[in-house]
């Protein structure tokens, strides 16, 4: 059976460069055919937010990693809606186009699944 | 009359609070980068501090929005506020 | 049984990478394999040839150079985000049209995919960063 | 049954908040680096898992002291855990 | 009048170098009579913790620099008494030999006081 | 008034190098003195020639250099705090039998009296950590 890998990702864009450094690690892994499954947790769901525009602090917009994920198989994408909530982030308004939003409630079990778990 | 700057997610790091429970009358705090993530959900209710102040470019790039109690500068505001303050505190920790 | 570790962290700023270099030292130390040591975000300073930590205070670079030798160990840093942090190989600073090459031996820079097929092929995966 | 590592302190990270938040059952928790400073002060009162694990090494570098409700292992012992457990999760952040 | 310049460590040793190199900064200037004063702040507290015990994680003592900062010219330190307090840390317990250890209940206008303030 | 900054992060990691960098170049344009920016702890690595982001990325490094022409800064990496993270210059290099030598022209190496004097020089400082 194929193994499976998880990556967890927590960190909120633009502060530090993990969460660009965490999606990038998913991609390439996708780009071998190898794409792990994405649970957004904590300051990770921040990622989701719309009308990013980071020109003002001289980066580049994460939400274009976030786009290219369909490209490379990845149609899914794992957030846990306690952490929507407590940040005030309405889940119906989250639109990754070709990405399937789903809302994870218990994290601990769901994490607990899988044989490996990146951490970013 | 010291100026806190603080740079980190209330939601992951204990830098906003710890901010606060060294705040004096007369201070002012001005959020920036992942700091300007208080202006999320029911967090700006917590800041028990005023005057409020976060940098516009660091709300821009992560898709915020700014409440009527917090006051959104451009850099050079961020300079002035340091003239008009001294010292200046970052919490970046 | 086989495991791989992914070090986020420099020498020296963080705790995490010297234990990463223990937890290695123990699990060989065990008869474990190590499969590779992957290096990503600032954890590819650890392959750094020019750090000088001083006489007193712990080397981690020549620590995990020594373990490679002793082990054969896979110690791979990512080359993306090598590039963007100032860890070339000579290869690398003539590419790029860099005036030095600063990576030390025992050390391999590739890509991420390294990454994924450690996940692949390990039994086990310890993160170390912050 | 996931091994959580958790590796910095309470009281500036919202790290360990975050990892318990995440446990279930049949999980182990240990703290590792900046993680034993939730063997200190009243900490340990907040940990409602088990068993959790602390790294002797990383406690006496700090001076803390180890209560009854958490074990202090070797680098041996954690080789050990990783092996009893899958997945591993790092909380580093 | 003289410029006051505050020293304020908040992190605990070893799991960063921070602590450390603040330190470090502390002795440099106090080696050019300029010594800042120092509050222990939040996780900076623990630097005072005694027994610390790092040869098991390959580092040297923290202990060290606080020792030395009497040679410098440094003889009070301050520490936040919340801090100490939150930790389970005993004032009353903590010795650095040359050193006067006053405890700061309100850091704000503790802090507001100083020109400049270092931040480590 | 006289500013001095102090940058503890390095590019790239964290977003503070680059908040640093913004803040210089917001109280020059005002007309305010920069008596000196500190680069201590990770942020020696602002001072790397060999850092190479990908071409749409920001280029920090070369941006504090066109800053320092400009305005003729004195930009100063801590020698110590470089060293145990192997940024060094060709001088250091040789001293400590390193093989190469990566310190970026425009900045300088010097001791951790240079933030005690830009204390005592400065009417503000400004800390850029984390």
């Amino acid at each position: 059976m194929a193994k499976r890998t998880l990556a967890l990702c927590r960190q909120a864009p633009y502060g530090s460069a993990l969460a660009r450094e965490g999606l990038e690690a998913v991609l390439a892994a996708a780009a071998m055919d190898q794409a792990p499954d994405l649970l957004l947790l904590r300051d990770g769901a921040f990622q989701l937010l719309g009308d990013q525009s980071p020109e003002g602090i001289g980066q580049k917009s994460l939400q274009r990693n976030l786009l290219a994920l369909p490209m490379f198989g990845v149609e899914r994408v794992y957030v846990c809606e306690r952490s929507l909530m407590e940040r005030g982030i309405d889940a119906k308004r989250i639109e990754i186009p070709g990405v399937k939003v789903e809302l994870v409630l218990d994290t601990g079990s769901f994490i607990a699944a899988y044989d490996t778990v990146l951490s970013f | 009359m010291t100026l806190h700057i603080v740079s980190k997610s209330p939601y992951s790091s204990n830098a906003l609070a710890d901010c606060i429970g060294t705040f004096a009358e007369g201070d002012a705090l001005l959020l920036i980068e992942d700091g300007v993530y208080a202006l999320s959900g029911r967090m700006p209710e917590g800041i028990a501090v005023s005057p409020v102040y976060c940098l516009r470019a660091d709300v821009e790039a992560r898709g915020l929005t700014v409440p009527a109690s917090i006051q959104a500068i451009d850099d050079g505001r961020w300079v002035q506020l340091c003239l008009e303050h001294n010292p200046i505190v970052s919490w970046f920790n | 049984m086989k495991f791989s570790l992914a070090v986020y962290s420099a020498p020296h700023s963080s705790q995490s990478a010297a234990s990463a270099l223990r937890f290695a030292q123990a699990l060989l130390a065990q008869g474990h394999q190590l499969y590779r040591v992957f290096f990503y975000c600032d954890g590819v300073h650890n392959g750094s040839s020019i750090a000088a930590p001083p006489q007193d205070e712990f080397d981690l670079v020549g620590q995990w150079q020594a373990l490679q030798r002793q082990h054969q160990l896979d110690l791979v840093i990512c080359i993306a985000a090598a590039q963007r942090r100032g860890v070339l190989s000579e290869r690398e600073a003539e590419r790029l049209e860099k005036p030095a090459a600063n990576l030390a031996d025992g050390f391999e820079l590739a890509g991420l995919g390294q990454l994924a097929d450690a996940v692949a092929n390990s039994d086990r995966l310890v993160t170390f960063g912050g």
